[in-house]
């Protein structure tokens, strides 16, 4: 099983991927426009797992894939060209890179492969109520009592909460320091008493998000990771990944596919009209994905990523919704149904993308805060004092 | 915070009794109860909304209706888009009563009338041959004539509440026209479907449906007037509710932006949030513009392609400025916005499914460039 | 000459109006995309004073028409079917009814018959450098000197102040009053010693507006109108008769025309993107249209104009500019051309109109300070501090 | 302020050299100067560019030029776009220059390519047919072999600086495809008008041109294929160029936004002008994206369909990028962006010429449409 995918010419690591997607990936976990749930997603989770794939980008010491950014920029899109949906992945793309980095070699043996064999399923205990994108105004607590910290809190758009075997939760742990001063970060299994959990249900019917109460939630001392009072490395660092993460074009590029299924089914590039609309969108994904590739060549000659890199997930969230607006418009009365209808033998579900694309613009720092801080951060230009 | 201009009346006493109504039978809490029925909708509610003569506000007082006009149609159902009633009073009210009380002049009048009026039965509107189809020129089912009797064909879309109905007007394509035909009973649903808001559309087949001659409400020498007269009519009603709808989602919003603080202020201190806002608002009164010309010119007995014309501008703008406003509003209130627990999405929902129904905007906006750009006339 | 208008039927109203425009108006006053000069205008204006109908909307006691807001809007709107550029009209359209409301008996009797017969051409001392459309930033003094005012100071902005025979200026005249108080509005001859114009020009290439530098200028002290530290009332007036003024949709509408004109003549209503462009562009306008008729039916039953008018404004001039941007999108090539050029016959200035929409959203309010404005006045959205 | 990417030694040379050059010889005022002269520009300025090689850039090295390559024209123009220079560079080193160069072998070349290289003449290039018109299947003069001498007739638009050339490219349409030809000297124009910016361009008339057979650059074997080479290299120049006029106007506007104060605050302090700026700092990236990714493709030697669509595919985005951020950089400077002594007029008007220059945006999303739709291919 040591193959050095890095050493593989990229044609052939592209086939190698697309030929087992294809041949492996069940049909239910295709074009979905919902994220998927751990049953739906458990035989091909278990199978990735079973090739060693299932965590792409980690070290292969701590059983990843090891893959250079070419090769994982290609494992990602040939997932993304078969049209793949995501599968619950918080531990292998949130938690496990952070405790690659700071954790202790314990938390390390312990945890990771765990994590890279789908035994642990993770959430993040991260947004709090009325806190919004606002984390320094973070109210949940941890007090010391003995060898336990104590949390007590209260989580919300945890995703998937209700399927989560463990939970990372940011906490304050000295509340006389200055706000982002003080925070640290635990790790709890989902079982442990204190915890409950509640379903939101969205508007789009499903139940992808969470509430987490933390009441009098008891977790031994050495389940935190770094230092006591360090947490807001954790919350940077993990902000870092999410950007990146979050300015993908492959929520652009999933969407925009589905429209052109649609279209081509039912003969709309017949219309000059649409033709335009869709070749303006086209575009928009195809300069996304540029900007992406060239902040990737970027980050391959050395270069770190600065705060405009929030631009991907402006331009990439925004994108994404347009296309899924102009497939409700494309999908005239039949837009207004749940669930996948036919359109002249595409199977698509256009209102569920819609639903699907919003969050994009309001979680991980929503829109408008990304703009200010490219305001500020990048262009220079002076604070307001809001 | 939006313009009124000086109604007449009668209208405004109508819009208070409405508004004081649904403010005590249909907040929102009673709305969430309704559409998680099988229904989608209260069928206590719509007999009281019978009761107050809702269902006849455009039949003359001598049918037992209340012989109000367009502009008055237009102001009732912009407060029920306010509610985000789910009941299906244009439907009945207006493509079902409508199309009776115009067309038929036989045995069958009364008596339909008179249930379709009481609330004691719901029905709907058969016709729509494909997605975007505007009018009677692209009718799916067909009919021809067989001895005394009428044998029907064929597919109609989109049928709201048609799993739900007990009676049924099917357009129908004949030898010469289109003619409609009144079905009593549960319609021939082949697919029913359960739309963003809670409430159903069904896609229904006439293969083997056999009709009485009694069972012709409009032959061939009326029946597209009287659908496309219908279907404008039920338009500029969709096109009020979606004003409603947008002009209370955007106030909930400004109550957000108002009352939700973040970086120790109201967020609606923000200045970027606040610009948004108001391009919203300018979009909401050019939808209350276009609505309240549309009911003018039907009110004035415009011509059909007059009328066309203008209900086609209103439909587009309003449910284009409905579903900006509902997206904003997702956008405005953050997270919380996204959640089926908030009352904005009962607003949202309903608008994503009025904004498409008998007509999206692009539909609406050819139709009114081929009314009046082919004359030469611009604006 | 007395004809009572307001009792005509609207029809021979607009008929008479009509054929008087189309008859009389000189070909070069038509499809400007440029405000005319004295020049240019003076054949057409004194043929307007001749007939009585230079002042549509003053009483007829101070030799206007007397026209009620049906005729008016009648009036004006033949006007614009006939393509008829603005003339010289800030005497007209904004000094006269100012007067009229505002002025001394003897300043009526002096000044509007010399408006109405274009014998005076007025200007406005309004802007000043630096301040845009912050007013209560007015730096301009007026010191009192026995029988007249010292007025020291610099305007800007100020539209053909280089062929005008009057300005009127609004000063400080109690430098100790905070922002709006303190300030008085003066009328002076431009040949007043001290009085010295500078044309700007614009990016248009035109010399639209200048500055008006005012050293020591003297005014005899009958030459304030209203009371003196009074002339906020009058600014707040003038504010009111521009908001009226700049919220009709006239320019709109008459770009509409012009993109309408090019378009059929180059056959451009055969390619669906244009229609489906100039569809919404239609509506749009036509929607400003219903909007302002709605405006001034709430006028006619009694209403006053509050803050929420400024949506005309808004949208009329942002309409007019994305007209303009469709005009040079559709004169590909030619849109990079100064002055008209000729689509299929038809007689366009697409650079011109696009440059001549440009201010709309600048001055009187900028489109930014309107929805400032609003969010605060109409929606009720709490202030920021900026 | 805008991200840089690592780029090779030898181009980042290039840059610094070009913008000394600018920063020294072509400031605000400088350009003022030379675009109100008749012709639009600085011979003096141009002949300095020529010694500075940038009219040789593609030439090979044994022809006398740099031996550079597409990656290399695109930083040169970016930094040319920086500085709004009016001098006819893409006109004359690449449409002209690069048309002698890959059509002709015969004696002409040499001679021609010296003449063009060394500054001292202007050249330029005639063939489009009509507005709009993107390549050889649109080509407006035409031409007939007549004995030992071509016979050309029909006209040509939008032919650059032509009013002020001492030479001109000509493609024609022959029996058998497009052909390209040498003219000497004056050429022949009917109408000259001025753009936006102060350049000029005419329309010519071949009607009654007799040229030689030693006029011939290249035969219809290959005139098509040059012709559409050098639009499209052309092309990435100019999107170079409104890259760089983008970019400064913006880069002008954020200083004003930081200086000028409105109500007790610097303007750039209001958060709806900071959102805004941050839309157009988007678009300026994406436009830097588009532009790389067309220089790339073109320097991999990529076939005419790919090449046409990476090119028309950055010249719309750089196009519409800069029209609209000129249009909101007037806006955001207030009254003062709109009079022509704002320096920011010089990059508004540049950027309204060549923003339709060799094609506006609509036409090259159409292009690109044809292109990449027909296979299947979306994105």
């Amino acid at each position: 099983m040591n193959i050095d995918y890095n050493a593989m010419d990229e044609r052939a690591f592209r086939e190698m991927v697309r030929d087992f997607v294809w041949r492996e990936c069940p049909p239910g976990m295709i074009h979905q426009a919902r994220r998927m749930r751990w049953r739906e997603a458990k035989d091909w989770c278990l199978k990735l797992a079973a090739k060693g794939w299932s965590a792409p980008a980690w070290p292969v010491e701590h059983g990843g894939m090891g893959l250079n950014i070419d090769k994982l920029i290609a494992f990602q899109d040939e997932f993304d060209r078969a049209g793949v949906a995501r599968h619950p992945d918080i531990g292998l793309s949130m938690l496990g890179p952070l405790l690659i980095r700071f954790g202790s070699a314990q938390q390390k043996a312990h945890y990771l492969p765990r994590i890279a064999a789908f035994e642990d399923l993770w959430c993040q205990g991260y947004s709090e109520p009325g806190a919004g994108s606002d984390l320094a105004a973070l109210r949940t607590s941890a007090t010391s009592d003995g060898d336990h910290w104590v949390i007590d809190g209260q989580k919300i758009w945890t995703t998937l909460a209700q399927e989560a075997t463990d939970i990372f939760i940011l906490a304050r742990t000295d509340p006389q320091a200055r706000k982002q001063a003080g925070i640290s970060f635990f790790l709890a299994r989902m079982n442990t008493p204190g915890i409950t959990v509640r379903p939101i249900r969205t508007l789009a019917g499903d139940e992808e998000f969470c509430e987490v109460f933390l009441d009098q939630v008891r977790i031994p001392k050495h389940n935190i990771v770094g230092a006591v009072n360090g947490g807001w490395t954790m919350a940077k660092a993990l902000l870092g990944f999410e950007r990146l993460l979050h300015g993908s074009p492959k929520l652009a590029q999933m969407v925009l596919l589905r429209l052109e299924a649609m279209a081509r089914a039912t003969g709309r590039f017949a219309d000059p009209v649409f033709v335009e609309m869709f070749t303006r969108l086209s575009l928009d994904v195809a300069d996304l994905a540029a900007t992406y590739a060239r902040f990737a060549d970027g980050l391959k000659s050395g270069l770190s990523l600065g705060p405009e890199v929030s631009i991907l997930k402006i331009w990439g969230a925004e994108t994404a919704q347009r296309i899924t607006e102009a497939m409700l418009d494309m999908a005239e009365e039949q837009g207004a149904s749940r669930g996948a209808g036919d359109f002249g033998g595409a199977q698509v579900d256009p209102l569920g993308h819609y639903f699907l694309s919003r969050p994009g613009t309001i979680y991980g720092g929503s829109s408008e805060i990304q703009r200010n801080i490219l305001a500020k951060a990048v262009l220079g230009l002076p604070s307001s004092s809001l | 915070m939006f313009t009124s201009i000086a109604e007449p009346e009668h209208r405004r006493q109508l819009r208070d009794s409405a508004a004081d109504f649904l403010r005590r039978r249909c907040d929102a809490k009673a709305v969430r109860a309704a559409i998680e029925t099988v229904d989608g909708f209260s069928r206590e509610r719509w007999k009281a909304m019978a009761d107050l003569g809702w269902t006849a506000l455009l039949l003359p007082e001598k049918a037992g209706g209340l012989g109000l006009g367009f502009g008055d149609v237009a102001a009732l159902h912009h407060e029920v888009g306010k509610a985000a009633a789910p009941e299906p009073l244009a439907v009945v009210s207006l493509l079902v009563a409508q199309a009776v009380a115009r067309g038929c002049e036989g045995a069958l009048r009364e008596p339909v009338l008179n249930r379709l009026a009481s609330g004691d039965v719901i029905a709907t509107l058969a016709w729509q041959a494909a997605p975007g189809a505007l009018g009677s020129d692209r009718v799916g089912p067909h009919a021809v004539r067989s001895g005394s009797s009428w044998r029907l064909a064929g597919r109609a879309l989109f049928a709201p509440f048609a799993a739900r109905a007990d009676g049924l007007v099917v357009a129908a394509r004949v030898a010469s026209g289109v003619a409609l035909f009144w079905l009593d009973g549960a319609p021939p649903v082949l697919e029913d479907r359960r739309l963003a808001d809670g409430s159903t559309q069904a896609s229904l087949s006439f293969d083997g449906v056999h009709l009485g001659t009694d069972a012709l409400i409009a032959g061939p020498e009326s029946g597209a007037d009287i659908l496309d007269g219908v279907l404008d009519t039920a338009r500029l009603a969709a096109s009020a509710e979606l004003l409603g709808l947008a002009e209370r989602a955007f106030a909930m919003t400004m109550e957000h932006l108002k009352t939700r603080r973040q970086f120790g202020a109201p967020i609606g201190s923000f200045q970027a949030l606040q610009h948004r806002a108001v391009d919203h608002y300018i979009r909401i009164e050019l939808a209350r513009s276009a609505l309240e010309r549309a009911a003018r010119v039907m009110d004035c007995g415009a011509a059909a392609a007059e009328r066309g014309a203008e209900v086609s501008a209103a439909k587009a703008r309003c449910g284009d400025t409905a579903r900006d406003v509902a997206r904003d509003c997702i956008q405005m209130h953050g997270a919380i916005g996204y959640t089926a627990e908030c009352d904005l999405s009962l607003y949202v929902n309903r608008i994503l499914v009025l904004s498409t129904w008998l007509g999206a905007a692009r539909a609406h906006r050819d139709r009114w460039a081929a009314l009046r750009l082919r004359s030469g006339e611009a604006a």
